[in-house]
C-alpha cells in the first residue's frame, strides 16, 4: 500500500485521509449486519449486510430506488439504524453518540450540495471549512484545483451551473480530509474535466489509505477505480458470497 | 345513560370469556380487569354525582342553581391542568433521558385526553360565566391562560401526528411536552400579574362557603372525573400501544415486500452480482 | 460553543445582508400591519381615548408588538428556510457543530434582524399613532429583553418544524402560544415607558429578562434533540 | 339552570362519544394483530 503522507505533504490540495493507515488496524471501516433504515415509514434499507475494509474502494450499483443513497446516508451517521447492527469507523451507529462521532469523520457528497444560494463560492467554502474545522490553508490550493479561484470565486452560488455547484461541494469535502468517502453519483452533471477530477480524487483518496464508497450508474467508469462491486436492490445487498473476504481486497 | 356506554365498551369483550371457562375468546377490546373496575367506579360515581349535584344538593345563596356547575367544572379543570399535563411532562422527560417507548406513548395518551378535558373546562367555564358574570368570556387570568394552554397542547398533538421518522417525532414531541408545561406555568402567572397590576380584586368564583352536601357533591365530581380520566388514559395508551405493534407489523410486511421487489429488480435488470 | 455560535450567526447575517429579505419584504410587511390596524379601528372611535389620548395611541404598544410578532414569524421561517433548501441541515450535522452553538448563533442572527425591525417599525408606530416616549432607558431595556425572548423561544420552537413540509403552517401554531406572555409583558412595559408609571414597567422588564434566560437555557439543553434525523 | 344542564350534557356526551370512538378504534386495531400480541405493557 502506498505511503499516504508522501502525497499529502507535497501538495496540500491533494486528497488525503487523516493518517488512517498509520493507525495500522485492520478492523473494518464499514460493518453492517441486517441493517434496516427508514425514510419516514418506508424501509429504504431492508436488512443490509456489508463489510468494507480499510482502504477499499467499493462501487455500489443497483436500480433506481434500490437504497444506494440511504446506504451512504446510513454510513455517514445521518440516517438512523432502526434495527440490525452497524459499526462505522469503529463507532456504533445504533447509538446517537456513535453517529455523532461518525459524522465528523466522513465526507459525504450527496445529491444535495448544501450550499447557501445567497453567498459567493468563496464565502460558502470558507463557512463550511470553518464549520468543519478543516485546515484553512487548504482553501486556496483546493479552490485552484477545482477551478474555482478565478471569476467564479465571487459569484453567488445561485448563479452557478449544476456542475459548478458540485465542484464547490467537492472542494468542501476535500478540505474535510475524511477517512471514509461516501460519493453519491459523483459524476452526474459534470463535464469531462470534472469527471476526471472525480476520478483523480478517488484514486488519491485510496492511495492515502482512505476508504471510498461510490454509488453510481456509470459502471464502466467506476469499475476502473473500484476493486469491488456491490449490487444492491430492494434495500439489500445481493453479493452475499463476497461478505467477509473484503479486508484483503485492496 | 351515557356512562353505561362507557362501561359497556370496557367489559363486553371480557364477559364472553367469563361465560365459557377454558375457551379463550378473542380479545377484541382495549379493556382489561383494571379498566373494568375503573369503569364501574366511573359509572357509579358519575350517577351519584349527577344525583347529588343536580338534585339533592341545595342551590347556593348567591349563585342559585349555577353553583351546580362548580361540581363539574372544577374537577374537570383539576384533571386537565394538574394531572394530564403533569403526566405528559414526566413522560416526556423520561423519554428524552432513556428513550422509553412506554413513557412516550403514555405522554401522548395523557396529552390527548388532557386536551379533551381542557376543552370541556373552557366550555363549562364559559357556561358558568354567563349566569355569574353576565358574559361568556371575561379576560380573566385563568380563562386566558387556559385558552393559551389549549392551543399549545393542540400543537403538541399536531407534532405527534407528523409524518416523519417515528423516533425523531417522539423526541420533538417530548421537547414540546417539557417546554410547553413550563410555558403553561409562565402564561398562568403572567396573566395573573397583568390583572393584578390593573385591578385589585380578581373575580371570586364562589363567595359563599362550601360545606356539607355541596362539598360532598364536589368530592363525587372529583372521583367521577378522576376515574373517567384514568379509564380514558388507560384505553388511549393501549390504543397507542396497539398502533405501535401494528406499525411494527406493517414494517415487517414492508420489509418483505421491499426485499422481494429487490429480487425482481435484479432479475429484470440483469444486474449480475459483481466480482471482487 | 461560542465559536460555533459566532460562525453560524455571521453566516446567517451575511445571507441576510446579501439577500435583503428583511429590508425588502419583512420591514414593509411590518409597516403594512401597522397601517392595517389603523384601518381596522374605525375612525369615529379614534378620537375618544383615555387621559386625553386617542384610542389608537392608547393601544399603540399592543399594536406595535403585534406587528413585531407577526414580522418575527417571517424572520423565524426565513431562518430555517435557508437551511432547508439544499440539505444544509444535514451538512451542519456532518460538520459536528455543537447544537447549542447552532441554536445561539441562529438566535443571535434573528435577534439582530428583529432589533433593526423594531427600530424602524417603532419609529413608524410613533409617527402613525402619535405616541411619545417618556422613559427612554426603560424602553431600550424592554426592546433588548423582548428581542432576546422572541428570538430565543422562537428559534427553539421553529426548529420543531425544521425540515418538514408542513413547516409554514405548524410553526405559527407552536410559536404564538409560547410568545403570548412575551407579547403581554412587552406591551405592559411599553405602555409604562410611554404613558408613565415606570415602576410597573421595570417589573415587566424583569419578567421578560427571566423569560429570555429560561428559553435560552432550554434551547442550549434541548436543541440537539430537535436537530437529529430531521 | 339551563346553563347547568347544557354544561352537564356537553361534558358527558363528549366524554361518552370520545370513549365510544376509543373503544371502536381499539377493536379495529386489535383485529389487525395476531391474537397473542393483543397484550399491553402492564
Amino acid at each position: 500500500m502506498p505511503n499516504p503522507s508522501k502525497i499529502s505533504n507535497d501538495d496540500p490540495a491533494a486528497v488525503s485521509g487523516r493518517d488512517h493507515v498509520a493507525s495500522g488496524t485492520d478492523a473494518p471501516i464499514v460493518q453492517l449486519q441486517e441493517a434496516v433504515s427508514l425514510i419516514g415509514q418506508f424501509p429504504a434499507l431492508a436488512g443490509v449486510n456489508l463489510v468494507v475494509g480499510p482502504g477499499e474502494v467499493v462501487l455500489i450499483r443497483g436500480p433506481n430506488g434500490a437504497g444506494k443513497s440511504t446506504l451512504l446516508r446510513l454510513c455517514s451517521g445521518l440516517a438512523s439504524l432502526t434495527s440490525g447492527a452497524g459499526r462505522i469507523l469503529g463507532h456504533d451507529i445504533s447509538d446517537r453518540a456513535g453517529r455523532r462521532a461518525v459524522r465528523r469523520e466522513v465526507g459525504l457528497l450527496g445529491h444535495a450540495t448544501s450550499l447557501y444560494d445567497e453567498l459567493t463560492v468563496e464565502q460558502n467554502i470558507r463557512f463550511w471549512v470553518g464549520a468543519n474545522r478543516s485546515d484553512e490553508t487548504m482553501v486556496e490550493p483546493v479552490m485552484h484545483r477545482f477551478g474555482l479561484d478565478g471569476r467564479l470565486r465571487s459569484v453567488r452560488v445561485a448563479g452557478l451551473s449544476a456542475g459548478q455547484r458540485r465542484r464547490t461541494a467537492m472542494a468542501i469535502v476535500v478540505c474535510r480530509r475524511p477517512s471514509l468517502w461516501l460519493l453519491d453519483e459523483p459524476h452526474s452533471g459534470l463535464d469531462e474535466d470534472g469527471r476526471t477530477l472525480v476520478d483523480d480524487l478517488v484514486v488519491q483518496a485510496a492511495q492515502s489509505g482512505a476508504t471510498v464508497l461510490i454509488a453510481s450508474h456509470e459502471v464502466d467508469r467506476v469499475s476502473e477505480l473500484a476493486a469491488r462491486t456491490v449490487v444492491i436492490a430492494g434495500g439489500r445487498v445481493h453479493t452475499g458470497e463476497q461478505l467477509g473476504d473484503s479486508t484483503d481486497a485492496s | 345513560m351515557t356512562a353505561d356506554q362507557i362501561a359497556d365498551g370496557s367489559s363486553s369483550g371480557l364477559s364472553v370469556e367469563d361465560r365459557a371457562p377454558g375457551y379463550k375468546a378473542p380479545i377484541l377490546s382495549t379493556g382489561s380487569e383494571a379498566t373494568r373496575v375503573i369503569g364501574v367506579i366511573a359509572l357509579l360515581s358519575t350517577a351519584a354525582m349527577l344525583a347529588f349535584g343536580l338534585l339533592i344538593s341545595p342551590p347556593d345563596l348567591f349563585q342559585g342553581d349555577s353553583v351546580r356547575l362548580f361540581y363539574l367544572h372544577v374537577p374537570v379543570a383539576i384533571v386537565a391542568l394538574y394531572l394530564a399535563f403533569t403526566i405528559t411532562l414526566i413522560g416526556s422527560v423520561i423519554h428524552l433521558v432513556n428513550g422509553s417507548t412506554f413513557w412516550d406513548l403514555l405522554a401522548g395518551a395523557a396529552a390527548e385526553v388532557g386536551v379533551v378535558f381542557l376543552g370541556l373546562t373552557l366550555v363549562t367555564g364559559m357556561l358558568w360565566g354567563r349566569p355569574t358574570w353576565g358574559s361568556y368570556w371575561e379576560w380573566d387570568p385563568r380563562l386566558t391562560s387556559t385558552a393559551v394552554s389549549f392551543v399549545l397542547y393542540l400543537g403538541y398533538l399536531a407534532v405527534r401526528k407528523l409524518d416523519m421518522d417515528p423516533a425523531a417525532r417522539s423526541r420533538r414531541a417530548a421537547v414540546l411536552g417539557i417546554v410547553g408545561f413550563a410555558n403553561t406555568i409562565i402564561v398562568k402567572y403572567s396573566v395573573s400579574w397583568w390583572r393584578s397590576l390593573h385591578q385589585g380584586s380578581t373575580l371570586k368564583p364562589l363567595d359563599s362557603q362550601i360545606e356539607g352536601l355541596m362539598m360532598f357533591s364536589f368530592a363525587l365530581g372529583l372521583v367521577s372525573m378522576l376515574s373517567i380520566f384514568a379509564w380514558l388514559v388507560m384505553h388511549r395508551f393501549r390504543l397507542a400501544w396497539l398502533q405501535h405493534r401494528v406499525d411494527a407489523h406493517r414494517l415487517e410486511a414492508a420489509l418483505l415486500e421491499r426485499r422481494s421487489e429487490g429480487e425482481a429488480g435484479i432479475a429484470k435488470s440483469g444486474l449480475a452480482p459483481g466480482g471482487a | 460553543m461560542l465559536r460555533d455560535a459566532r460562525l453560524v450567526a455571521a453566516k446567517d447575517l451575511r445571507i441576510e445582508w446579501s439577500s435583503k429579505v428583511l429590508t425588502a419584504q419583512v420591514l414593509p410587511f411590518g409597516f403594512l400591519v401597522l397601517i392595517l390596524f389603523g384601518f381596522g379601528i374605525s375612525p369615529e372611535r379614534i378620537v375618544q381615548g383615555k387621559d386625553g389620548r386617542s384610542v389608537l395611541e392608547d393601544v399603540s404598544p399592543a399594536l406595535f408588538w403585534l406587528a413585531v410578532l407577526f414580522s418575527a414569524l417571517l424572520a423565524l421561517g426565513r431562518s430555517f428556510a435557508i437551511e432547508a433548501d439544499d440539505g444544509n441541515l444535514d451538512a451542519l450535522q456532518l460538520a459536528g457543530l455543537e447544537p447549542a452553538g447552532v441554536f445561539l448563533g441562529k438566535t443571535a442572527a434573528v435577534a439582530v434582524e428583529l432589533a433593526v425591525l423594531e427600530v424602524v417599525v417603532g419609529s413608524g408606530a410613533l409617527l402613525l399613532y402619535g405616541a411619545t416616549i417618556r422613559h427612554w432607558l426603560l424602553l431600550i431595556v424592554v426592546l433588548v429583553t423582548t428581542t432576546l425572548a422572541l428570538s430565543g423561544a422562537g428559534i427553539l420552537y421553529a426548529a420543531l418544524g425544521a425540515g418538514l413540509r408542513v413547516r409554514d403552517t405548524l410553526v405559527p401554531l407552536l410559536v404564538l402560544p409560547v410568545l403570548a406572555p412575551v407579547l403581554l409583558g412587552a406591551t405592559r412595559a411599553t405602555e409604562a415607558a410611554l404613558f408613565g408609571a415606570a415602576a410597573d414597567g421595570w417589573s415587566w422588564a424583569g419578567f421578560l429578562g427571566a423569560f429570555s434566560l429560561l428559553y435560552l437555557g432550554a434551547g442550549i439543553l434541548l436543541f440537539g434533540a430537535l436537530l437529529e434525523e430531521s | 339552570m339551563n346553563y347547568v344542564l347544557a354544561g352537564y350534557t356537553i361534558v358527558f356526551v363528549t366524554l361518552a362519544l370520545y370513549s365510544l370512538q376509543m373503544v371502536k378504534r381499539g377493536r379495529d386495531l386489535s383485529r389487525q394483530l395476531p391474537e397473542q400480541e393483543r397484550r399491553f405493557l402492564d
